[in-house]
């Protein structure tokens, strides 16, 4: 790994799915998140949950060979798995909110260090949406969200309370960011891993709560991607 | 008790102005295309029905289906969890100039609300929308240390569905991921009309592989080779 | 007809028989309703729906060709109609309760004037067993009972409140007893059929509430049956 | 992620004393008599699991499966809607001498309390059981000028469940009206056994027909020529 000034998307993507245990029923949301997939490290057996009733998806298919019946939350074309099953959307969100999922990944606009969650609009004004992201961030046993550390205008994403409408309340377990891997436990964002090119205080600074550290603070280290 | 109908014109035709009705489908998949266009045709037609509450995941996409229902300017609501698409111009429009009405519910919500209105239960108590503006006057209780938002049950005067396969009683099949709301919906409406692409004879689907049955179907339209949503997005086709 | 001085359960079930249906989904309850496919008038298309998840079924199967996996609420070897289908317990309770049933009869204890009925317990010895009846009574279009007029020792079984436990409050919308048809309208008992051989005052003397008369009252008739 | 396991005693190993156990079947129809029997075994040989709280629609029948549970003294409480049966003694004996604690609850509502476990809703609202003696002490509230009680979820330790086809992640099918409480069951507990008469690898079972989807169901064994139990009963088997 070289040096580098923070995490791209892929590579924040990367670090997440080296948490994805073997065996476990992972939902992605959609757009970034999604990307996860693509890193899911080699031997592990992961099953994937979409909202629209899959289980057990796997790749994209090649451009051309799209069934467009056969799409997953995005809207976007997929292939199955063996052993995928097919069931209704009650069925679907019984295992959302049923605790069957071993991990929800989610995109945010903030979180906050109570594990609040903003991720649905960022004010009252234009079409709001909101999808299966309200279900999502309760049931699954583990809600953890990948992110850029900052908005593009410099703000921080990680806030003591969110301003912008919340998706969920005390809901988001773990963030991966551009910059570093933070636990949210007791109501505190404690710092797991950061880039070695980035100092405590420099990381802090890009934060806005405080950060608490509790044992070893390891390098965030994700390979070169494209 | 043969449910079939001779033509989608005929399967739509008592859909009243003011109606409430459930569409199937999740974005371009299991969406019943032709039912909706037939119900365009009418009312382009006649002026009915209009005025028309549409519960549907979404809010249409591109120049056919939902979208061109709200186009044609049908539509006064949407009860829907994602009224965004790659081209759900149709709808932001009219939101945008108040000229159409959203009840936003979480995806989650929205198809346990119908299933509920199916099984004659009229509330039930889910952890989604929890202190969010989507539970604002709602009614909220703690269970075994955490907190629900009670939830009301959803039902339509009509739903309009895809099947695969159905059979002439009512039973019905879906195609891969089209299957999402389109069951749900089949028991929450007082009437259900389903399109399905291959009608065959009760008994031809086996009793352990029927997803619907019949019994919440009242109208079954065979459409044999069905327009894709998704596809006719893409092509640019509009209605 | 000849003269008789009471109908048997078979010439109940006959008469409730006679009014299910062209089209109809019905749901018959263990024991004596269940008699009443058997006089299914020719010609009515009637489906049938058992608690344990089946929808469609037909006859009896002859003795020694019983599957013990395909029975229906009473535990009795059902067979198929053409058009069946099966379905787990959530899904057979959603048909019941959400209205989707057009008539379910059941057998009585006691029916109140007011249709609240009593079927599952005669008071608080022995082993309670309820079943499906509280949910039976609930969203059925109709629900109807079938009935002696009176219980072995002569006591009314219509009466004006119900001594017995509940199964269901004000739900009883028509009653075919041995000796008459009486539907429940206004929380008041309207005689709408009785046998040619007893009169009102008789019946009503076997009545525990008051008979009201709206309109014709036809004779009860039902074929001798053995 | 191979979910089968070597053999019925591996499968119910981990059942704890005072564990809640779900048991799908209604009546004969769907039981998982040899897992039933292997639990028995275990109990008869070790003393474990005793005091447990038995979900199923009845309690038993003849001297097999949930019966021969009580008899042999493991069942501390039955939670369910009938228990009679034509040979119905086992619970009969023990519950008129005060040895077996009995929670009744219509069918229905049975149903719809393991099913709302599975999806996560803690309380919902029925109309079944309003004015009866079974809703007392139960919240009750109008919606749309129609009574209904409000029942609470009901969740297990473990659901032992009885599949026809099953494949090595757990998507399973059943056998006529062996369906029944099993798909709602193996929703419902935090370890879900399923004994299965066949088991198949993932992809030979269609995903359209898919009952179970394998993310419910934790363990699976195959018991290739399962024994039916209405016909034990009928031939007075005892275990």
């Amino acid at each position: 790994m070289t040096s580098i000034q923070k995490l791209s998307n892929a590579q924040i993507a990367w670090r997440a799915a080296q948490d994805i245990e073997d065996g476990s029923y992972v939902n992605l949301g959609i757009g970034f998140p999604e990307m996860i997939a693509k890193f899911q490290p080699e031997g592990r057996d992961v099953t994937y949950h979409t909202e629209n009733g899959v289980l057990g998806f796997g790749k994209a298919p090649e451009p051309g060979e799209e069934d467009w019946d056969l799409i997953n939350a995005g809207k976007k074309a997929i292939t199955l798995d063996p052993g995928a099953s097919f069931f209704h959307h009650a069925d679907s969100f019984a295992m959302v909110r049923g605790g069957h999922l071993d991990l929800a990944v989610l995109g945010a606009y903030q979180v906050a260090q109570n594990g609040d969650l903003a991720n649905w609009r960022v004010g009252s004004k234009g079409v709001p949406a909101v999808g299966g992201a309200m279900d999502l961030v309760h049931g699954a046993k583990r809600v953890a969200v990948v992110t850029d550390h900052v908005t593009k205008d410099g703000k921080p994403k990680l806030v003591s309370a969110c301003t912008f409408p919340l998706t969920g309340v005390a809901c988001v377990s773990r963030v991966y960011t551009s910059l570093a891997v933070i636990d949210i436990v007791d109501a505190r964002f404690v710092l797991r891993e950061k880039l070695a090119s980035i100092s405590f205080d420099e990381l802090e600074a890009l934060t806005d709560a405080p950060l608490f550290v509790d044992g070893d603070v390891a390098d965030l280290c994700a390979p070169e991607l494209e | 008790m043969d449910k079939t109908l001779p033509s989608l014109e005929n399967a739509i035709a008592d859909i009243e102005d003011g109606a409430t009705v459930m569409i199937g489908g999740f974005g371009g998949s299991g969406a019943p295309v032709e039912l909706i266009h037939a119900l365009i045709d009418r009312f382009r037609a006649t002026g009915s029905p209009a005025r028309l509450t549409v519960i549907n995941n979404n809010a249409g996409n591109g120049g056919i289906g939902i979208a061109a229902m709200i186009k044609a300017g049908m539509v006064a609501k949407m009860i829907c969890s994602f009224p965004r698409s790659s081209n759900a111009e149709a709808f932001n429009e009219k939101y945008l100039a108040g000229e159409i009405d959203l009840e936003l519910v979480p995806q989650g919500t929205l198809a346990e609300r119908i299933r509920a209105a199916g099984a004659g239960i009229p509330a039930f108590f889910t952890p989604s929308s929890y202190g969010t503006d989507l539970a604002i006057g709602k009614p909220t209780e703690e269970f075994d240390g955490k907190m629900y938002v009670r939830e009301l049950w959803l039902k339509a005067d009509v739903a309009l569905i895809k099947g695969e396969t159905g059979d002439t009683v009512g039973n019905l099949t879906y195609r891969l991921a089209g299957r999402n709301f389109n069951p749900l919906m089949a028991m929450a409406a007082n009437r259900t009309i389903a399109q399905v692409s291959r009608l065959v004879s009760p008994g031809d689907i086996h009793p352990e592989q029927v997803i619907t049955p019949g019994i919440f179907v009242d109208a079954v339209v065979e459409v044999p080779t069905p327009q894709q949503e998704e596809v006719l997005v893409r092509a640019g086709v509009v209605h």
